[in-house]
């Protein structure tokens, strides 16, 4: 069954379209994650998903009731921000009962709520201190309990993690994978962080520009983006883009001095002579040995060498442009070495050179 | 040479009169320079008083005479013209005497009196009584019995306006009549704590405690406004001083026909012979100092104070004058100074410390009911206790 | 019908202009049905346009009253519009309107309280924001203390320091000149706008300082090439304060300058405190109508930008 | 241990222009408000008339000032003032700064008019409103006019509310900035909790009275300054409506130290009262900002 | 020859103590990284190098010179900001010019070290431009402009790249890395982001609570952390802690029902007896044939999976603690699912119960 329904949703601010015909199906009890650049409308979507913007033209059902026009707090859903906007002046358990008393319920389930609430993220100890007193990570379980006393049926999350240092952020990516798995409730995550995107999403719908652009399971997103742009945007360190042509018959992807036969690797009907951008991500090169099984082989030349603890990335050129793999971090490579590299082209991507989509 | 004179009379006959004064200092080949601050004396004073101790003297300037001045003179900031006085022998025809008593310290004149100004007159509505159907009052007395009457009439028997001078001023007045000079020379001459307490006192104060009950439906702030309600018959009178006159002739009456005067509230004929005075600080330059004594003497000759008095309806200092233009009200006042029933201003025989507590407790006594006439009497006695 | 509640509501119209989708939504879609005459509409500009009524009724007395002659101010209520309009009041409150002597109204005042607020703002301006940019970022010992002071100076009575300046003034010889009065509207101004500017300059960011002084920038060079060019909105609020404050004030100019130096507010206390004799409401009200149109005028043209720069001061304790 | 302090420069001369650019600041400081404090206080112990004199009476002027009826009614009056103002004007202006975030159209204009009357001087507004209050031409005769005879408003003529008239001026006078103070702090206050709130289903008002007005605390103490050391103050506007009439009903404390010190000559008795209001104001203010300061120093 | 010294430096603001006798030695043309938590001192730390701050206690000398108590501006550095701090009323040429025409440089001389500082940074076509029309990037650049142009010995970052997003930061931080090969300048860089500490530094120096816990090539710091602190705050995922006891003369390391012996791994004498936290990075467990290969081999439960495209993390119960190791993206595993681990305990390291440090 679907827990959330977007159809057709537009928005404008004036003159400007932030969302345009945006369709979006999500089913009961999954996590998805809207993930997009700065500014690409992921949080507009929520805020029309939560009732606090009026969508322009659409709507938007939450458990098959169309609840386009209902007020935020009728919709069933329970919303975490970004700065928490918990309420500074009141005790964790007045933030947590404020919305309940407001809504007149007995004294008694109110209290019932808080602590279950309170038990399930372990706060108990917290109750009666201000969020003044509170580390990032608790302040943040106090949003989600805000949430979670008003047994909604949609969690949304406006990046509840982007204003924590990195630590702590892996900490709470943990929780709240943990709490969706207690909760099973349909959860909707806006973040532009993609650790959190592929470690937290059933599935992941990628924005640009107020359309989304691709929604797909991590894994998919992340082997076969549909363009360029998902491509780039995912990954760290990035996906290697070469610019060059497709040539032939049996095509061949050619940039200057380097030459890739594409036809026995699945591209064959795709790929159609003109412009491409070959991408293919730095873990999917191998070194050494490795290289030498694989269908593309390689000399390349150490440019600039990034240790970044678990492992290291390599910098080197490939048709004169910048490429990057990564090596254990044990080899101990230096600039100006020289070593052979390899990939297999099977898990390389192929995009158009004009439109950016994929081949 | 440029002489500024600082002086709070703005309004338009005020303005006429200082104008005389100007044009007479400016024939005498100094210039007149103007310094006029509205807002009568409580604006006026601290600027006057603030340049003067700031270093940086006006050539003259206007102040209540009696005590006001004291410590500026006793500090030395004023300029003594005895000697001038002497010479032109102020003495000789400055009437009555005690004007220049209040210029006069250790026996040294300090400042030239301009003009007299007499606080003592009950003004009544020739209209309002023959609404009310009850012939015109001959005095305080008679007033009294035919309030009733214009209060059924639907009309305000005494019109007072609410600013604090005005009240102080209705007692002050009530005082002179019904208790006689003798007892106002004792109280506020020689501070006289008993007789403050005593029964004639107590009289006064059963008379003001009337006074105030007459007046409790005067809606008014200002004495002109109190005034246009007697012009109007809407009021049956109302104590204030010879200048009220000048509204009655701006409105086009005429004295016994439309509206009628009491002075001493028609019980004692006596005025006051409060007014104005000019003090003059000291200067460096002895081009000011020279003009100073040039607009000293400007200020007495018989022609400015003929001059002068007439544009301000006040009567003249100079008991050698004469004044043709006069009318009914204004010869009935200087008649009584010809026949020298004055008394000194209460300016004159109290500091100013006293006479604003004074001030302060008959303003509290006419807008506070509950404060009953005896117990105002006691405060009164114990300010006048102790007052120097 | 429709059309008209189209024309009346932008918003609606926007949405619907646009083209009908090929799949047909059923139920509500776009943006929630918003009536214009709401009862919360109704609230809110009804509670405002009230209030309005209320801030804005003195100044229509005034206006209609200085447009009115005397017969008609003594016949007529005070709210009903003048019958025959007539400017004789404002000439007279600005050109021939008597104080004493001295028969030229508002217009001598005008260029007098011109010379001395000019000025005065200026310096009280210069000295409060150093003072602020000092205290926000050059912090040393004791400037708390002192700043701690000058705060609750703030809340003097101007009467009772009437004295000691007068003392202060003698003795440093300004007492009497243009001067003193500038110094005097500098001292008091100050308390307010030095904990302006202080709130200001502290809510800028820390970082540009450093790297100014990093660049080898000193104390005035930061303060002029770095701070001011960044303090327009709090300068308007600081401008706004002052020329209101210093423009409206009676107390100093009367006491401390002469005759001849006298600001527009004492020709205007001349004019409408003239004891005895008839009021002249009409030119009473003309007379204050055109002293507070400096002031007046200072606010329509820089409304918005005060806000923004009492925003920027004030919130940031 | 020397080495340690090698070089170390006299601490007099760090931050030297500073220090010379806050001179005018630490005399003004000193100087004047310190100063001129002291000076007050000093001859509040005199029996000082026209002129500063020192011979000293003790407490005398305390006495007789305690003793007076003018200074307790303009004590009263002010302390009723006082509240009514603090309370009325961060009321209103609060209301007001609340329907003016509502997105309102007008919202300049609005704006402009409730701002305007700041512009005014006091003597200006204390005229207009002496006028409009004037029970024979202003609001009472417009409603008798209007067929209610018995129509009475005449706050100023009437010594037991006319402090009441007197606010209605200060009001219109001072509520303006009040509402830009408050709509600016409004402005400041992150949009994610009126998100949190409507989900929450917390209507509007319970909004504002839980959650936003204690979120407001640095406006609200800015604007109680500016507030308050405007009560203290309150001279001109008396002044100019009724002049401390009817009576006495509407003295206050700024006018009787003027009186006293320039009307009656008394400059011992005018400077006791000014102590008083030293006195108080001290008392209000030095905790507080205490508190401002020692609660910074701990959050650093 | 030391470019920066740090002596016996204290700093306190009022009763707090943010710097405590603290020692620094930077060799000329090190580029040195300070990281830490918030809050830990490392601005305070690079405000007094830079004179922006005056120390309690203590002395600082730049190029062997004493300039405790000089102007930051006589000290020879340059510093670049969090939020770069550039003067938004002039433009960039009137950025980069401020300093040098302050200091009262020829005309002539301020225009070619403008053009040099351009040519480096790749900035002339912005030259005329304001601030507020530049990207993050080009921001940075011109930031580090205004160090460059005053030809200074050191350079300060205080966190420039913490307020720019995950991607243009990657770039940056090679741009930095290149810039300092490039000019070989003494450099100091504040960051509480390990992954840029790890590329980019020399030496790290990790501060806590104002003191420096270890001052290290990255490699060492990564692999041989002296106390637990260090070993947590670095590495992301993070490092996996069991707590426990170090038993025997034969040093074993037991963790309820694990037991892993330490005897021959290195840590023959260290090991003392009593509570101890053995700690090991998720990146180094190996699993299936790689683990039969492992000294310490262990079967454990797949509890939580996190896919993060590159690799995966999974999360397992070891000794009844949690425990992630890392595992190739294209393995998939799932919740419930058995399999044997295995590590080196050579690699792992062991810290003491109480105090924290290595033993
Ligand atoms: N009230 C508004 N008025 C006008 N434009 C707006 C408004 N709110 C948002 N926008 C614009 O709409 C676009 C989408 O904003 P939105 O907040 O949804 O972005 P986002 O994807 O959440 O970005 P971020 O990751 O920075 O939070 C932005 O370009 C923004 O400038
Ligand atoms: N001016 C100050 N007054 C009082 N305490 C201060 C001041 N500046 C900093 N502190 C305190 O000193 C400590 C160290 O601050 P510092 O800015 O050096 O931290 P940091 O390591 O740079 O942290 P971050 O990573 O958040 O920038 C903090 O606890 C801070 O609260
Ligand atoms: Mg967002
Ligand atoms: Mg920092």
């Amino acid at each position: 069954m679907t827990s959330v329904q977007v159809r057709d949703v537009s928005l404008s601010f004036g003159a400007y379209d932030v969302l345009k015909e945006l369709n979006l199906d999500v089913p009961e009890g999954e996590f998805l994650v809207l993930l997009g650049p700065s500014g690409c409308g992921k949080s507009t979507l929520l805020n029309c998903i939560a009732g606090l913007l009026d969508v322009s033209e659409g709507q938007i059902f939450i458990k098959g009731k169309n609840v386009t026009w209902e007020e935020p707090k009728d919709r069933g859903i329970g919303m975490v921000f970004q700065s928490y906007a918990l309420y500074p002046q009141m005790t964790v358990e007045g933030n947590l009962s404020f919305g309940l008393k407001t809504a007149g319920m007995a004294k008694d389930e109110i209290a019932r709520r808080i602590a279950r609430a309170a038990e399930i993220l372990q706060i108990e100890p917290l109750l009666q201190r201000k969020p003044a007193a509170l580390s990032g990570g608790q302040r943040q379980r106090v949003a989600i309990g805000r949430a979670l006393v008003r047994d909604v049926d949609v969690f949304l999350f406006d990046e509840p993690l982007s204003n924590l240092d990195a630590k702590l952020r892996s900490e709470l990516r943990v929780e709240i994978k943990r709490l969706h798995q207690k909760l099973a409730n349909t959860m909707i995550y806006v973040t532009h962080d993609q650790i959190e995107a592929m470690t937290l999403a059933d599935r992941i719908a990628v924005m640009k520009g107020g359309v989304i652009q691709q929604l797909d399971a991590p894994q998919v997103i992340y082997n076969k983006p549909v363009n360029r742009f998902v491509a780039g945007f995912l990954g760290s360190p990035g996906m290697n883009f070469l610019d060059g042509e497709v040539e032939g018959d049996a095509p061949t992807f050619v940039a200057t001095d380097t030459k890739i036969p594409l036809g026995r690797y699945g591209f064959g009907d795709a790929a159609k002579p003109g412009k491409a951008v070959f991408g293919v991500r730095p873990e999917h090169i191998a070194t050494g040995d490795a290289a030498a099984a694989m269908p593309f082989q390689v000399d390349a030349r150490v440019e600039l060498v990034e240790p970044m603890g678990s492992d290291t990335l390599v910098w080197t050129k490939l048709g004169g442009q910048s490429f990057a793999f990564r090596v254990e971090a044990e080899r101990h490579l230096a600039s100006g070495d020289q070593l052979r590299i390899g990939f297999d082209p099977a898990r390389a991507s192929l995009f158009d050179g004009q439109s950016g989509s994929r081949m | 040479t440029d002489l500024e004179v600082t002086h709070w009379w703005t309004s338009g006959g005020e303005a006429a009169a200082v104008a005389e004064l100007a044009k007479a200092f400016d024939a005498t080949g100094n210039k007149w320079v103007d310094g006029a601050i509205a807002g009568s004396g409580d604006i006026a004073r601290p600027i006057m008083i603030g340049r003067i101790t700031g270093g940086d003297p006006m050539g003259a300037t206007q102040f209540n005479h009696g005590r006001q001045a004291e410590e500026l003179v006793q500090a030395g900031l004023m300029r003594d013209f005895t000697e001038l006085a002497q010479k032109e022998g102020w003495t000789k025809f400055i009437h009555p005497k005690s004007l220049l008593d209040g210029c006069t310290l250790d026996g040294k004149i300090y400042c030239v009196p301009v003009n007299i100004h007499s606080q003592q007159w009950l003004w009544l509505s020739n209209k309002a009584f023959a609404d009310a159907g009850v012939a015109v009052p001959k005095n305080w007395d008679e007033f009294v019995a035919a309030a009733p009457a214009l209060e059924k009439a639907g009309i305000v028997p005494l019109a007072i306006g609410q600013q604090p001078w005005q009240t102080t001023l209705a007692f002050q007045v009530i005082l002179v009549a019904l208790a006689g000079p003798e007892t106002f020379q004792k109280v506020f001459g020689d501070k006289d704590a008993t007789l403050a307490a005593g029964a004639e006192m107590a009289k006064v104060f059963a008379a003001a405690d009337q006074a105030r009950q007459m007046s409790a439906r005067s809606n008014v702030q200002e004495w002109n406004q109190a005034t246009s309600m007697v012009i109007n018959g809407k009021a049956g009178g109302q104590i204030m001083g010879d200048w009220a006159q000048g509204e009655f002739q701006v409105a086009g009456q005429v004295a016994g026909k439309d509206y009628t005067c009491l002075p001493g509230l028609g019980v004692n004929e006596i005025i006051s012979t409060g007014g104005d005075a000019f003090y003059f600080p000291k200067q460096t330059d002895p081009e000011k100092a020279k003009a100073q004594e040039a607009l000293a003497s400007v200020m007495l000759s018989p022609a400015t104070q003929v001059a002068f008095n007439l544009k301000k309806g006040s009567l003249p200092v100079r008991g050698d004058v004469d004044l043709n233009a006069a009318n009914d009200c204004m010869k009935k006042g200087l008649e009584i100074l010809a026949k020298g029933n004055i008394i000194p201003a209460p300016d004159q025989l109290m500091s100013a410390d006293g006479v604003t507590q004074i001030n302060d407790l008959f303003v509290e006594f006419f807008a506070n009911k509950e404060l009953s006439p005896q117990d105002a009497q006691k405060r009164f006695a114990e300010i006048i206790a102790a007052a120097d | 019908m429709a059309e008209q509640l189209l024309r009346a509501a932008p918003e609606l119209a926007v949405a619907s202009a646009m083209p009908a989708r090929a799949r047909a939504l059923s139920g509500p879609h776009g943006p929630r049905p918003r009536r214009r005459f709401s009862r919360r509409n109704v609230f809110i500009y009804g509670t405002l346009a009230l209030v309005a009524v209320y801030y804005l009724l003195p100044l229509y007395v005034m206006v209609v009253t200085s447009l009115k002659g005397m017969p008609e101010i003594r016949l007529g209520n005070i709210f009903s519009p003048p019958v025959e309009i007539t400017f004789e009041p404002w000439i007279k409150a600005w050109s021939t309107a008597c104080t004493g002597l001295n028969c030229d109204g508002l217009s001598r005042g005008f260029w007098n309280s011109v010379m001395i607020t000019v000025p005065s703002v200026f310096l009280s301006i210069s000295i409060a924001s150093i003072n602020g940019y000092a205290l926000a970022n050059w912090r040393f010992k004791g400037a708390e203390v002192f700043f701690t002071v000058l705060v609750v100076g703030a809340f003097i009575p101007y009467q009772v320091m009437l004295y000691p300046v007068v003392i202060v003034l003698r003795e440093i010889g300004l007492y009497g000149s243009l001067w003193g009065l500038v110094l005097v509207h500098t001292i008091f101004g100050m308390p307010i706008l030095t904990l302006l500017f202080r709130n200001y300059f502290a809510s800028l960011p820390e970082e540009l300082f450093k790297a100014a002084r990093v660049d080898g920038a000193g104390f005035w060079t930061i303060y002029l090439r770095i701070m001011l060019p960044m303090s327009l909105p709090i300068f308007v609020v600081a401008i706004i304060l002052q020329v209101t404050g210093i423009w409206n004030d009676f107390l100093f100019g009367v006491v401390y300058t002469k005759p001849d130096t006298y600001p527009m507010t004492v020709q205007l206390n001349n004019i409408v405190n003239a004891v005895q004799g008839v009021k002249e409401y009409n030119v009473n009200m003309a007379a204050t109508l055109l002293t507070g149109l400096v002031p007046l005028v200072i606010y329509f043209i820089s409304g918005k930008l005060f806000v923004r720069g009492i925003a920027a001061g004030a919130v940031k304790g | 241990m020397t080495p340690t302090y090698q070089g170390r420069p006299f601490s007099l001369f760090r931050n030297l222009n500073a220090k010379i650019a806050s001179i005018p600041m630490i005399l003004t400081a000193l100087v004047i408000f310190v100063g001129g404090t002291a000076w007050t206080v000093f001859y509040s112990f005199t029996n000082s008339k026209l002129l500063p004199r020192a011979s000293f009476v003790g407490f005398d002027q305390y006495e007789r000032l305690w003793a007076t009826p003018r200074w307790l009614v303009a004590v009263e009056n002010l302390a009723i003032y006082g509240v009514c103002t603090l309370v009325f004007s961060l009321v209103i202006g609060f209301v007001l700064a609340a329907l003016m975030d509502q997105k309102i159209r007008f919202e300049n204009t609005f704006r402009t008019i409730f701002l305007y009357p700041f512009a005014l001087s006091f003597i200006v507004t204390g005229l207009a409103w002496q006028w409009i209050l004037n029970p024979n031409f202003g609001i009472q005769q417009v409603v008798r006019n209007l067929g209610w005879e018995s129509f009475t408003f005449d706050p100023l003529y009437n010594a037991d509310i006319v402090i009441y008239g007197i606010l209605i001026a200060g009001l219109w006078q001072g509520t303006g900035l009040i509402m830009c103070l408050m709509l600016a702090g409004l402005r400041g206050i992150d949009g994610d909790i009126w998100k949190a709130a409507r989900v929450d289903g917390i209507p509007t008002w319970k909004t504002y009275v839980f959650i936003v007005i204690p979120m407001m605390r640095p406006v609200l103490v800015t604007t109680l300054v500016i507030i308050a050391s405007g009560i203290v103050k309150v001279y001109d506007l008396v002044v100019a409506q009724t002049s401390g009439g009817p009576g006495i009903a509407s003295e206050v404390p700024a006018k009787y130290v003027y009186n006293y010190m320039f009307l009656a000559q008394n400059l011992g008795q005018g400077f006791a009262a000014s102590t008083m209001m030293l006195l108080s104001v001290v008392i209000v203010i030095v905790p507080w900002a205490y508190l401002e300061f020692a609660r910074r120093r701990r959050h650093g």
